[in-house]
């Protein structure tokens, strides 16, 4: 796509797209001005992802580069909805959760370039973003290896008697990892505070749903533990984040772990490098875009709400230009790890020489 | 100084760092109403309650990951594997993201589990109870890896461990659990990669580690009686980190090395040794250095054959002769 | 138990039990001896397992050894309706199924002694019983593990085009293994003609069903996959067999998959060395023999069938003493493997070095 | 003589053994439709249809134990694994199930499967997908483990893997895909356990595998050129069976040995063939066997410095004087 803000302009056509959730509690609390930062958080998701992209492009980010563009209602709409104690786990298409958790487009960009002032000082790439003082877990590379940690953390602030949950995101492929369903079972099992997330956007790289997954719902193979479970529309922030409250209460008042189907799309290949030829329509992808983008129709909702004007949306569609270019230069300047960084942060015990108790070699040649 | 167990000394080692250390939990298959598959973590339940000490599903990679999830955010879990083979089953949760995820983040975050169990052999049960691990497990930087062959050390190096701030994992022996030996009621810690020397000697050094420095002792008794050869028995503990120095200083000493463990040979933890030996030594070996491994074949079941397939003294009392020669 | 027999003992007391199951079209074609033969089965298994028991008691016999008894109508029953492209996989709790396709007791005896003469040369075990030849696969000792092979069983069948269906057993606490999981998927997406088994004794060890899986009934962990199950007196061999033809005509004739969860329960500790104390009462054990005995219930039926005589039991039950006797004789007198022996099997082409294609080093010292 | 790439040879021998054997069959994640995550099954789904070229969801240990069933009734499946590091959650499948089967059988099973991928590191795609464990598998008799540097010996190798009664790792590299060279059109094979020297030489061997080989004639025309030393290498092509015979030979000649490897360095394949030569060349040896490996880390993201984890021409170079220092 030779304008990458293409599938952000307005339809000037279309009438207002009023969201069923608009007048959700969730929803009806929220102040214009926060209306405003859940629209704004996805315009940086996407700008910014917009942005890694040509930088990727250009020969500048290798390696693998999953972008997010289509699904920021999800990240923006379950992150949203967060307290102190609650906790995000993803996989690695993970850079909408990590924007809409708060960490700095500067330290996520300078990742991408494996510059050491990234995220994770280089070390874990896109894939691998990581923010615990934000509650956030990463950013995993095997599929479905994320859920049992997600379950942990929920194990976690249980044993520590805190009033959190977990939110655990998957993609629709990963359902069919072992591991994943013994995480289900655990949760079920022990009362876990968790919310298993999938983010159905209908493809693992190019098998489609139907061609992985036997069943319905993927959310349905809940029923098999008793757990709760629904499917949600992902393209309406609102509705998302109505879901998800219902869940993280349900975690978080009676430690109950529940699966969260949400209905997403992808507008880009599975990562970068994916030619995106063999398994969808282009038509199939411009249907969405044109019909079902969460920031049209965020957008459009707020305009009819009355909370956005074109003066505002200008201002944000440019503010997150920016940023990402700033967060552009930032990673351009920045330097790369040096050859012995390589052996840092393995063990935090090397890490803190001055509470070492161990001895011998712990690194070898 | 009280007699006990290598057991005993495991389950006092438990208790007494779920006494220190609320964090502290014990997960695994039965280690809770069943008192323990091997009785290890006997008594613990009727103590510490069900909070701390959690029987689990047959779910390895879901019961561990859970771990390194829960240690992230601070707890210090133990994680029992009824036997380290099933390791097998919960391989990406352990070497990937146990081993991984401080890297991967940069240094951000440090997982203080540790993971313990049996491996070994010698018990009759076939080729996918027998497993070994510890060479596979300490080829990932990121975890580190303890074998402890004699209730004190079992003791001192579990409570090192459970305090230790990175994953560690701990191979037990199904065999050893009924060895005795005197072991002081005080508190004592051992540090991870400091080796021993379990017997002074002069003539050839043999390094071990698990119950093959138990039976490399019972060789090196033969080999003094009979043959008048002085043996030292050094025994690793600790797989990584590694006690090179203790290595190297032994066999500058004797100038002789036979390294003995019951994993297979290929690509075992004394393929590393001898590495290391002869790269560090090489001056000061009077012959190369040779090993003692399972004979390379999946475990037999057959009781008597399978005790053939593991170091016996006689294999290790013979290859010695071989070194010497 | 002092006296091994005692559980087959007939309560003269109770009423004749007729199986609800005696009219089902697979029993009513059964003539009187093949309904006489199968109650032979069940009873050849229990005294061989008796005998095995107290060979381990005398020491002449190490490792685990997962006794069957009290479950034999399940392997029975299931495996009575096998035909020629039927495949069976199973857990190390294998000693019913082996039998019940027609293995040696001899062998399988002097494979419990580990002698050379063991069906397979005393290299396997207990847990590792096979017979190929019977379209026996094992025998496997990785708890769930066996789950994805005998999906593969059903994959070759239909690939080769023959008209036939595995079965792969597994126990109440395999469910929570994710590989079963990933097989049910498999299984289902590509309509692959196998029937899971779950022989739900109750205990996974000493874990109940209650505190190691969520859910209500197991199979209806089937349901998320849109696979059809169902739940099955595992007492009564009838049942069993109609249950367990059901589901094998839906995968031979549609290439179905299913799920048949079976209630069934062990009389003795999980293995040998288990105490059994801690976690049912000896009233549960003794009211399942009293009242649920499957070869008690069998005979009961058989005989208000009139078709077993007291004569005849007597006979079939003498016979299979001397069965499992003889059995421990050969494997008495059997020799061990040799030293050398032990790096034999392990590869074919090493096994048949007339075939033989590479070079180099394959067993190291 | 056609010259073709790493890729094209592999899949010549993959579609040259589809036509031969109907029992052969592909299976793995988007190895179909997608034409292969990599492009190696590129046509194969359009040549041989959805019998025959099979996508599977993502659940590797259900695919490959599904796998391993199938070849005990007689199939022949060649599986693809993404990445050689998604072994993590199919090792059961594959080390206790296909290693041991026949084995625990008292040898009535065989399994003829072939599990193939790309195992390296040098992607910049980090420590999750960027394994190497030819040393992990060659430690479980049971399996064979091929690591092929070459299009030729890629193709030559894979048509003998997939006629193997036996199962075999076969360990691939997406930064060889790209690689071309001549391959013969008229049919070869190249048997398993037989090493290749690649370059002949008196003064010194480099003992490599997979990409190291590539990276190690890089360093081995240098050392010629600027400092006179005449560098052999030899390419071990397969792990297990390995051949001694021909690393020995070289040994005995040049007296000195270099080994390379992208694998971490605890207990390597490299620390096997350090042991190997010491022990029966070791009056051959003028010094100690060196090793160059990864930089012990996980692997790290950022490009550049991946570079220099793994061995670069200049780190061979530098070792290799060492060792003819
Ligand atoms: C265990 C494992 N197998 C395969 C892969 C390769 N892989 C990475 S992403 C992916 C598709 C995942 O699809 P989905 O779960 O739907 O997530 P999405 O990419 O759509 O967000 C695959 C097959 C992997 N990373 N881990
Ligand atoms: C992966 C794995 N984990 C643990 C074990 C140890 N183990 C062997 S049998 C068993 C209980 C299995 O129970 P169930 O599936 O109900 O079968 P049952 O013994 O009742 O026939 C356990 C925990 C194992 N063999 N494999
Ligand atoms: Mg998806
Ligand atoms: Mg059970």
């Amino acid at each position: 796509m030779s304008n990458p803000s293409a599938d952000t302009q307005r339809d000037s056509a279309a009438s207002p797209h009023i969201s069923p959730f608009v007048n959700a509690p969730v929803n009806k609390v929220l102040k214009p001005s926060q209306k405003i930062d859940l629209y704004r958080l996805m315009m940086r998701i996407r700008r910014f992802e917009e942005r890694s992209l040509r930088a990727y492009q250009a020969g500048k980010i290798g390696g693998f580069l999953h972008l997010y563009i289509g699904q920021e209602a999800v990240a923006v709409g379950c992150c949203s909805m967060m307290g102190k104690d609650d906790h995000v786990i993803t996989a690695y298409r993970d850079h909408g959760h990590a924007i809409a958790v708060g960490m700095d487009t500067k330290a996520l960009m300078a990742e991408l370039y494996g510059k050491a002032t990234g995220c994770s000082k280089g070390k874990g790439g896109s894939m691998h973003y990581f923010a615990p003082h934000l509650n956030f877990w990463g950013g995993h590379g095997i599929v479905g290896g994320q859920i049992p940690l997600g379950t942990g953390l929920a194990f976690a602030v249980k044993y520590l008697e805190r009033k959190g949950a977990a939110m655990a995101f998957m993609g629709d492929g990963a359902v069919n990892q072992g591991a994943v369903h013994e995480a289900f079972n655990l949760a079920a099992l022990w009362n876990l505070p968790v919310v298993f997330v999938i983010e159905n956007n209908r493809y693992s790289m190019g098998t489609s749903q139907e061609r992985s997954s036997a069943g319905h719902t993927l959310a349905e193979r809940a029923a098999g533990y008793s757990m709760a479970w629904d499917v949600c529309n992902g393209h309406d922030v609102y509705e998302v984040r109505e879901k998800a409250d219902k869940f993280l209460t349900l975690a978080r008042e009676q430690n109950k772990p529940s699966v969260l189907e949400i209905d997403t799309y992808r507008y880009r290949g599975h990562s970068v490098a994916d030619p995106d030829k063999t398994y969808r329509s282009k038509t199939e992808i411009e249907e969405y875009q044109r019909t079902k983008d969460p920031l049209n129709l965020f957008r459009s909702c707020l305009e009819a709400e009355g909370v956005l004007t074109t003066e505002i949306i200008e201002k944000i569609d440019a503010e997150a230009r920016a940023e990402a270019d700033l967060a552009t230069e930032f990673a351009e300047a920045s330097p790369y790890p040096t050859v012995e960084d390589i052996t840092k942060d393995i063990y935090w015990e090397e890490d803190n020489p001055s509470h070492k108790t161990s001895q011998g070699t712990i690194i070898f040649e | 100084m009280p007699v006990i167990t290598y057991r005993e000394a495991l389950n006092q080692a438990l208790a007494e760092e779920l006494e220190r250390d609320p964090r502290v939990f014990l997960m695994g298959e039965e280690v809770g109403q069943f008192n323990g598959a091997y009785k290890v973590s006997e008594g613990l339940l009727a103590k510490f309650g069900p909070k701390r000490i959690i029987d689990t599903p047959i779910s390895e990679a879901g019961f561990i990951g859970l771990g390194v999830g829960a240690s992230m955010l601070g707890l210090r879990p133990v994680i029992e594997l009824m036997f380290w083979s099933f390791y097998s089953v919960a391989f990406d949760q352990i070497l990937n993201n146990a081993a991984n995820v401080r890297y991967m983040s940069g240094g951000q975050i440090n997982c203080p589990i540790v993971i313990r169990g049996p491996a070994n052999g010698g018990t009759n049960v076939g080729a996918t109870h027998s497993h070994t691990p510890e060479n596979v497990c300490a080829n990932h930087p990121g975890v580190k890896v303890v074998v402890p062959a004699t209730a004190y050390d079992a003791k001192g190096l579990l409570k090192a461990a459970i305090r230790d701030n990175d994953p560690v994992m701990f191979m037990e022996n199904t065999i050893l659990y009924n060895d005795k030996m005197e072991v002081p009621s005080e508190e004592y810690l051992i540090p991870l990669g400091k080796a021993d020397v379990k017997r002074e000697g002069k003539d050839l050094t043999i390094i071990a580690h698990g119950r093959s420095v138990i039976q490399s002792l019972k060789a090196a008794e033969v080999l003094q009686e009979k043959h008048n050869i002085s043996v030292e028995v050094v025994d690793l503990r600790s797989i990584r980190p590694l006690d090179e120095a203790a290595i190297l200083a032994s066999v500058r000493k004797t100038h002789r090395a036979l390294l003995v463990e019951e994993n297979k040979p290929f690509c075992g933890v004394d393929a590393q040794i001898a590495y290391l030996i002869q790269d560090k030594a090489f001056d000061d070996l009077d012959a190369p250095v040779k090993r003692v491994s399972a004979i390379d074949a999946p475990q037999i079941y057959s009781s008597p054959l399978e005790k053939e397939q593991l170091p016996t003294p006689q294999r290790i009392l013979d290859a010695a002769l071989g070194v010497c020669r």
